[in-house]
């Protein structure tokens, strides 16, 4: 079977499964106690306009029969699957869904990206440093900073952190520390980061395309203001990489093909980075990849605690609402992230792990 | 015990390549020290084919580990053990320096290939690896070499073969590889650990002749290590008998075969069947095969040998000459057969105590 | 072996009908006495305490089944229905009853034995009302030392009880299970883990007994008995309600406004955490969070392994399309983040009444139930794949065993090593994710004012520079504390039953999804 | 010469056949949309098995004989034929009915280790399948597991160890002992001393053969150890490629093989002897894969007395040599995957990925004079495989050098009057026989 095929293949099942996480969220939101006219028009609707606005709504039709279960269903996976996410109900009302949603995305991508970024620069070289050092003091030292990572609530070292950083706390100098930022809220750098030049003015079809410069200043300034974020929501991934990191090479270093290297001369040096590193990486991936499924959580609760005005701080304030089409959309981004990241860990595995044969259905 | 293990100095017609004297290697762990290989001694000689033949747990697989440097803890090599290649001493080499042994001097190839390839690196890849370390070639030059050894090894179609992974090769061929992979380190002598136990007879039978003709070709010296009686018949020249921890007999091959002298090697060949009718029924040996967790003051054997007496409990045997002709030593108190039972249990005491205060 | 002892074995197993270990007891009557009558007298000097835990438990997961059931079968028929609900009634009558009567009966660790409440008759006048007149500090830490020395006591003699039952009266000289206790015996890291994990355990079962007051007379209601002490100003001793020393001893980051760790406030009450901000006592707060946090965690993962057990199981016996479907199914409840499914579903049940049964602990049981069984389940597949693959499965089918049989004896035995050790790990994020929705609050997580970790970390989220650092930092040190040592005991199990591997990297990754 | 048959039949007419096997098929895989070909592990076997004999069953890893053995039992459901045990085909049985049958015949498995439930003492291993059908009573079960230990060679006080307190040839002998529990007629061994020492071996070899003895047992022995098999057994059925090649008594099998493979399996034992002078016939290559087996016989890929086309017959031994190894370069490149820009290449003709096979070839006739008329089509092959047609290659050299071997089954023969059974083309009239074919072929090495 080759790579095509497959792809193909792993498209199909990802269609059960996000019908099955959709519909979940659906039954929950539309079998559950919420009233929807209650919420959009508080106490004092007339009778015609609750009337009006159901009908809006889909739940009734215009002749006053209630419209069926499915019916609702089918309507509603309809405008998902054909983008059409509707209107907000209470988080800003009358406003398109996703205008909400791509005005909020900046700050949680860059709050992601470095939360990644971080978390596997710092826990994987951590990881295959105490593997290589097992069961010594260095490995105890980095092992246990493994160990905390994993155990810590993010949401509380968000809380102790902010709190360190603010006025009077032992990290107060953190603020003015090269340039004066605050690690709170959303700054509006975010919207400064790149230039874009447009090179092909004037070329008919590429005039639109632009190449994005990125602006120093204002990179610094963001990337130190959403550092301790990143680093808080990074935490238990970073945990999660120190140890599988640890394992897999000590899993590496026992094997009979690292005999076998030893057995050809060579060298220590090269054992470790060629022949270990490499096979060490292949039950990284799947924690590497699991960091997205931990920050989409995540980032609820360290937006919350750092008050940026984010995707999760969205998700939250619109259960809050409760604004339904709002919290539809999101959970249907969410689940297409969720399985992309599956299929593309399945897509990568077959490349760094030339033995996985895209026969297996896992 | 090594003044007697090479006292014919007729057979030795060229200078051994390896020469392993009063080997000694004991796991440490909580409960008991596992002494696996117990003050072993024999050379290779080059252009020849030693073999060694034990049941598992005889220690024969750490004999190898241990002359490849490859013993890690909680293993140890005890002092006074030595290993001497090609005049060097192996026992006092740094990490740094047996690298420079291994590989380009002495080759490994393990029982499963399966798992002594790199399974995220093609074969190719592989190769030439030991092409650049042990000789510097690299490049385009490198590929043409990879190919021709994978040819001389026997892989049809050699060129395609190195950008494969080892998963794509069948058993017998992930052998070859692993055979080629040696071989480009151009090694002087080669062990193989049961190369060819997990394959099927028609590949075995492949790799056994391969491993004849390379043999011939570079003039390799082979110390070949196997469970099987009916390999070792066929491809040692000489073999060394393994029991718990200890070699119990030396011989040519051909004189091994025909007058076995231990009680321990006769029963060995006895109980392999096919050999005889079935009406015959099968020799059996009682009993379990020992850890040898405890010092050899007695031989491992007597508590499972059919012609054991008191003095087998309480002296170790020491290897005495069996044969008039050959070079064949036995390390039991039967022996030497011409003297009474009370005169070889004091010659073999005289010679355990010969031994120790060499040692000291 | 002796010719009369293998003689005695043939006639054990064939005259009798049943081995019983009644049997051998009475042959051998000592060595059980000995263990036996110790035990006993542990448990009857707390006996009411144990009771009142099993009390509160069963009633809880009564009402919150039946009550499943009746939404359930209320959809169908609303007569059977109302058959449920009043058996529901019947049965948490009969169980409320019974734990008003123990909740009667006096225990030996109790406050009253041991009490540490009491006021000053001077300015620095002697105690009233204390043990032994002591210092309330000193009272209540005799207690606490008392209760935990007790508990690990107790839990060494269960364990002795095995040691008995292993050298006196198992037919087995040695089993496999041998190997592991002795394995774990010698991990260092694994009885860090099992110590920690004893330790809130007794602060869940002891809990009222352990804080220096209690969640009802402190918390839940501060005003219906007056408390004495030591009137400062007017230099008499006075009586106050709970609920108004509460409101002079707040805990709001300034110099006046704060009761540190360790310290008295001004009506003479000890408190060993400090304060909230609510002046409440955040020791006696965590105990109340613990018993709720252990409860529900122990629920969710209960539910959980028994989940993924089963179909884990199935996946491996019967593979192919049992286990894509399977696969499918969790794939497809985790493509939801979990945090997001939680809030959903507490929001959108935050006034319905199920959201109410275990102050709406066991609503989020069954959410964490539901949402970590696949972590578990693709843990636990592989070791059950493996056991799958072994001969003596086939030879289990080649005399016709049944499918559930072999998967009871063969199957089960082998993946619920890896079960426990998955399952502590993920029971971390279970007590973090709970913590993190009592943090977010909005009528999420375990509802006020039923104490809750998270709520308190929530509160002192604005003191964490200043001298209320207490309220955030403590009760966050806590959670490290045991989902550290809940780490830990997987740790030390997985070593345990396979000394060998040293742990795959595979499955571990699974079941690390901590981190809320 | 000798006569076909579509089945070898049993030897001697008078015993009563126990198992008998017809035209036995087990694929795996090759159903639903994205599913390569089938893997015909089994694919179409007959013999028979006769009351109280024991009938060997050898081949190399991956032939199909453990499958072969499993299906026997019915723990595989077999794909196509019948097994008929004492006149009723089990084929047929479900539920109550096979439970009740598989009393009758059980199994002893390879791996000691593997084959015990560690968690379960011995006494509960023994017990078990008399509890699965509810033997007796409680007390007959646990004496009838007491008499089982000591029959064999275990004492009572094992009853209440782990298997992990025992040595491998133990722990075979509680699953020996497991597998006589419900008193079956018939026991499939499968491999059971391979993993075992030799002197191990041969302590649960001769327990295997008193048992047989005492309780009247017929066993089907699965040995990939020929040693083994030449001293336990009564009848040998050698396997390959899912096929079984020769079938006949133990002792003339092995003394004067007629089947190809057979000839060359048994002299590629080593013989624990180094005076044996015996030229050892090697094969060549690998067996093809189970997936793609050889459309005529099986062995056809690598017989060393493979019939020649009639063309061809003149030409020399290292031709044919580079040929069949040639095919065989050809056959694996046509298994592989191309790939989607593989694919995309070949369409606008610029696909270069096989252009090394030229390399290929001149090392496979290396200082071999081709003549013109091989060396054409040898070319056009590899012009069709540089392309990106390697199956047209393949379809190519099989119009161009396929012999009867490689396009027709072979039939049974029956090439003694002892009722042994050869599947070779060989041994029909019109051909050559087999030794001097191999003796000629083997000399000019």
């Amino acid at each position: 079977m080759n790579r095509g095929l497959y792809l193909i293949k792993r498209l199909l099942l990802a269609v059960p499964v996000m019908l099955f996480g959709l519909t979940l969220s659906f039954l929950i939101l539309y079998l559950g106690p919420i009233d929807p006219v209650g919420t959009i028009l508080g106490r004092q609707a007339t009778p015609e306009d609750i009337r009006q606005l159901r009908i809006q709504l889909n739940i009734i039709y215009p002749n006053g029969e209630p419209v069926p279960l499915w019916d609702q269903y089918l309507r509603v996976m309809w405008d998902l699957f054909t983008l059409e996410f509707g209107q907000s109900w209470t988080v800003q009302r009358q406003t398109p869904v996703i205008d909400l949603i791509v005005g909020r995305m900046p700050a949680t991508i860059w709050l992601g990206f470095w939360s990644v970024l971080i978390a596997l620069f710092v826990g994987i070289p951590l990881g295959l440093y105490a593997g290589l050092r097992a069961n010594t003091y260095r490995d105890y030292f980095a092992s246990g900073f493994g160990i905390i990572w994993r155990a810590m609530p993010n949401f509380w070292l968000a809380v102790i952190l902010a709190g360190l950083i603010t006025a009077g706390g032992a990290l107060d100098w953190y603020k003015d520390f090269i340039v004066t930022t605050t690690v709170t809220g959303t700054p509006d750098v975010l919207n400064n980061l790149f230039t874009l030049y447009h090179v092909f003015e004037g070329i008919p079809l590429l005039e639109a395309l632009a190449i994005p410069v990125p602006n120093l200043i204002p990179m610094a300034i963001a990337f130190k203001w959403i550092l301790p974020a990143a680093l808080v929501l990074g935490s238990s991934s970073m945990g999660n990489e120190v140890r599988i990191g640890r394992t897999a090479v000590l899993e590496s270093i026992n094997s009979k093909y690292v005999d076998t290297a030893k057995s050809k001369g060579v060298s220590g040096r090269k054992i470790i980075y060629k022949h270990v590193g490499r096979n060490a990486i292949i039950p990284l991936l799947p924690v590497i990849m699991g960091e997205f499924y931990l920050l989409i959580g995540g980032s609820v609760l360290v937006e919350q605690v750092f008050g940026i005005n984010g995707l999760g701080n969205l998700f939250f304030r619109s259960i809050l609402g409760p604004d339904i089409p709002l919290v539809m959309a999101l959970v249907f981004i969410f689940v297409i992230i969720q399985v992309t990241v599956n299929i593309v860990q399945d897509l990568l595995y077959t490349y760094i792990d030339p033995r996985i044969s895209l026969e297996d259905t896992q | 015990m090594s003044s007697e293990t090479h006292a014919d100095p007729t057979a030795g017609d060229t200078e051994p390549i390896l020469t392993v004297e009063n080997l000694q290697t004991a796991f440490y762990t909580d409960r008991e020290t596992i002494r696996a290989v117990d003050s072993i001694s024999f050379d290779v000689k080059r252009g020849e084919t030693v073999g060694i033949v034990g049941e598992s747990g005889s220690g024969k697989s750490v004999t190898a580990r241990s002359i490849m440097g490859l013993i890690d803890s909680p293993g140890r090599i005890m002092p006074g053990s030595s290993i001497k290649f090609q005049g060097q001493e192996l026992t006092e080499l740094s990490d740094a320096e047996y690298r420079s042994v291994r590989g380009s001097g002495i080759g490994m190839v393990f029982q499963d290939p399966q798992q002594s390839l790199n399974p995220v690196y093609t074969v190719g890849n592989q190769i030439r690896e030991s092409l650049k370390i042990n000789r510097g070639i690299t490049g385009e030059e490198a590929v043409e070499e990879a190919t021709d050894l994978l040819e001389a090894v026997g892989i049809p179609d050699a060129k395609r073969r190195l950008d494969e992974y080892p998963h794509q090769f069948s058993g017998g061929m992930r052998q070859r590889a692993v055979i080629a992979m040696m071989l480009a380190c151009d090694p002087d002598f080669l062990i193989c650990d049961e190369p060819t136990t997990a394959l099927d007879v028609t590949i075995q039978a492949q790799i056994l002749d391969l491993l004849k003709d390379l043999q011939e070709e570079r003039n390799l010296s082979i110390l070949f290590i196997t469970h099987d009686m009916g390999v070792i018949a066929d491809i040692a020249d000489r073999v060394n008998v393994m029991y718990a921890g200890q070699i119990v007999e030396q011989a040519p091959v051909e004189e091994l075969f025909a007058n076995p002298k231990h009680p321990y090697t006769r029963a060995l060949i006895d109980s392999i069947p096919g050999e005889h009718s079935r009406k015959e029924g099968l020799e059996t040996i009682e009993g379990e095969v020992p850890t040898p967790n405890e010092p050899a003051d007695h031989c491992r054997f007597a508590p499972r040998c059919p012609k054991a007496f008191d003095a087998c409990e309480n002296v170790p045997p020491q290897h005495v000459s069996v044969s008039d002709e050959h070079d064949h030593t036995a390390a039991c108190l039967l022996y030497p057969e011409d003297l009474t039972e009370s005169h070889r249990v004091e010659k073999h005491l005289s010679l355990a105590n010969d031994d120790t205060e060499g040692d000291t | 072996m002796s010719e009369t002892t293998s003689k005695s074995i043939r006639e054990d197993l064939t005259q009798r009908d049943e081995l019983s270990l009644y049997t051998r007891i009475a042959n051998n009557p000592r060595p059980f006495f000995k263990w036996a009558v110790p035990m006993l007298v542990l448990i009857a000097v707390e006996f009411p305490t144990y009771a009142g835990v099993a009390f509160g438990m069963l009633d809880a997961v009564v009402i919150g089944v039946t009550g499943l059931l009746d939404a359930a079968i209320g959809l169908v028929s609303s007569g059977l229905s109302q058959t449920i609900r009043d058996a529901q009634y019947a049965v948490v009558g009969v169980l409320r009853d019974a734990g008003g009567f123990v909740d009667g009966l006096p225990t030996l660790f109790s406050r009253e034995v041991i009490p540490n409440q009491g006021y000053q008759t001077g300015p620095n006048g002697p105690w009233e009302g204390t043990f032994l007149g002591l210092e309330p500090a000193y009272a209540w830490a005799l207690r606490a030392t008392l209760i935990f020395a007790y508990a690990l006591f107790t839990a060494y003699w269960v364990f002795r009880g095995w040691l008995v039952y292993r050298d006196h009266y198992r037919e087995a000289d040695w089993t496999p299970t041998d190997d592991i206790v002795d394995n774990l015996s010698n991990h260092q890291w694994g009885k860090f883990g099992i110590f920690v994990l004893i330790l809130f355990l007794t602060m869940a079962v002891f809990g009222s007994a352990l804080g220096p007051t209690t969640v009802e007379q402190n918390i839940q209601s501060p005003y219906s008995e007056r408390i004495n002490y030591f009137n400062e100003d007017t230099g008499e001793v006075d009586q106050v309600f709970p609920g108004d020393a509460n409101f002079n001893s707040k805990s709001k980051g300034s110099a006046e406004f704060n009761v540190g760790p360790m310290s008295y406030d001004d009506y003479g009450r000890f408190h060993p955490f400090g304060t909230l901000t609510n002046g409440r006592d955040l020791f006696t707060f965590m105990m109340g969070g613990a018993r709720i946090t252990m409860i529900v965690s122990a629920l969710a993962i209960g539910g959980a392994a028994l989940i993924a057990a089963v179909f884990s199981m199935f996946s491996a016996y019967y593979s192919g399309r049992v286990d894509l479907t399977i696969l499918t199914t969790a794939d497809g409840v985790v493509s939801i983040p979990r945090l997001l499914l939680l809030i959903l579903v507490s929001a959108v049940f935050a006034n319905h009444w199920i959201g109410n049964v275990l102050n709406g602990g066991f609503l989020l049981a069954i959410i964490f139930a539901f949402t970590t069984w696949p972590f578990l389940w693709r843990a636990v597949r592989g070791p059950a794949l493996q056991v799958a693959q072994e001969e003596w499965i086939l030879a289990a089918k080649s005399y016709g065993q049944q499918p559930r049989t072999i998967m009871r004896k063969h199957m089960f035995p082998y993946i619920v090593g890896y079960l426990l050790v998955y399952a502590s790990m993920s029971t971390g994020g279970i007590i973090i994710g709970l913590a993190a929705l009592s943090f977010l609050g909005n009528g999420l997580g375990i509802s006020p004012p039923t104490p809750a970790w998270g709520r308190a970390i929530s509160m002192g989220q604005d003191y964490v520079s200043g001298p209320s650092w207490h309220i955030s930092l403590l009760p966050g040190l806590m959670i490290v504390l045991l989902v550290t040592g809940l780490n830990a005991l997987g740790d030390g199990i997985r070593d345990a039953i396979d000394p060998e591997a040293g742990g795959s990297a595979e499955g571990e990754e699974a079941a690390a999804g901590g981190g809320g | 010469m000798s006569k076909t048959t579509s089945r070898p039949q049993s030897a001697a007419q008078g015993d009563e056949v126990l198992v008998d096997v017809t035209d036995l098929k087990k694929f795996y895989g090759g159903e639903g949309f994205f599913a390569g070909p089938p893997v015909k592990a089994v694919n179409g076997v007959d013999f028979t098995i006769k009351r109280g004999e024991t009938l060997g069953l050898v081949g190399e890893s991956g032939c199909g004989k453990s499958t072969l053995g499993r299906t026997l039992l019915q723990l595989e459901t077999p794909t196509e034929g019948s097994i008929t045990f004492d006149g009723t085909d089990v084929t047929t049985l479900s539920g109550s009915d096979l439970k009740e049958w598989r009393r009758n015949a059980q199994m002893v498995f390879q791996d000691p280790e593997s084959s015990l439930n560690d968690r379960m003492t011995v006494g509960e291993i023994i017990r078990e399948p008399l509890d699965a059908h509810d033997w007796k009573t409680k007390q007959e079960r646990r004496e009838r597991v007491l008499d089982l230990l000591s029959a064999v060679g275990l004492r009572d006080e094992h009853y209440f160890r782990y298997p992990h307190q025992f040595s491998g040839g133990q722990r075979q002998r509680v699953g020996i002992a497991r597998a006589l529990a419900l008193e079956p007629e018939f026991l499939v061994l499968d491999e059971p001393v391979s993993a075992l020492d030799v002197s191990v071996q041969a302590k649960i070899i001769s327990l295997l053969e008193d048992l047989q003895e005492e309780f009247n047992l017929t066993y089907l022995f699965i040995a990939h150890d020929l040693s083994v098999v030449r001293h336990i057994c009564d009848r040998v059925a050698v396997m390959y490629l899912g096929k079984i090649m020769e079938l006949g008594e133990t002792e003339e099998l092995f003394q004067d093989p007629s089947n190809p493979y057979t000839k060359s399996l048994i002299s590629a034992i080593p013989r624990p002897d180094p005076t044996d002078t015996t030229r050892r016939i090697t094969l060549p290559g690998t067996p093809p894969s189970p997936r793609d087996a050889p459309e005529g016989c099986p062995f056809a890929t690598r017989c060393p007395a493979k019939i020649r086309p009639e063309e061809y017959t003149h030409l020399d031994e290292d031709v044919w040599d580079g040929i069949e190894r040639f095919r065989e370069v050809i056959r694996e490149r046509s298994r592989m995957d191309l790939g989607v820009t593989g694919l995309a290449r070949r369409g606008v003709g610029r696909f270069s990925r096989f252009d090394d096979l030229e390399e290929a070839v001149s090392d496979l006739f290396e200082g071999v004079d081709v003549p013109e008329e091989v060396r054409v089509h040898i070319e056009q092959a590899v012009e069709y495989a540089k392309k990106g047609y390697p199956s047209k290659a393949r379809e190519y050299l099989y119009e161009e050098f396929s012999s009867v071997c490689d396009r027709e089954k072979p039939k049974f023969y029956e090439t003694s009057g002892t009722a042994r059974y050869s599947y070779c083309h060989r041994h029909a009239n019109e051909y050559e026989d087999v030794d001097p074919v191999i003796s000629r072929r083997t000399s000019d090495e």
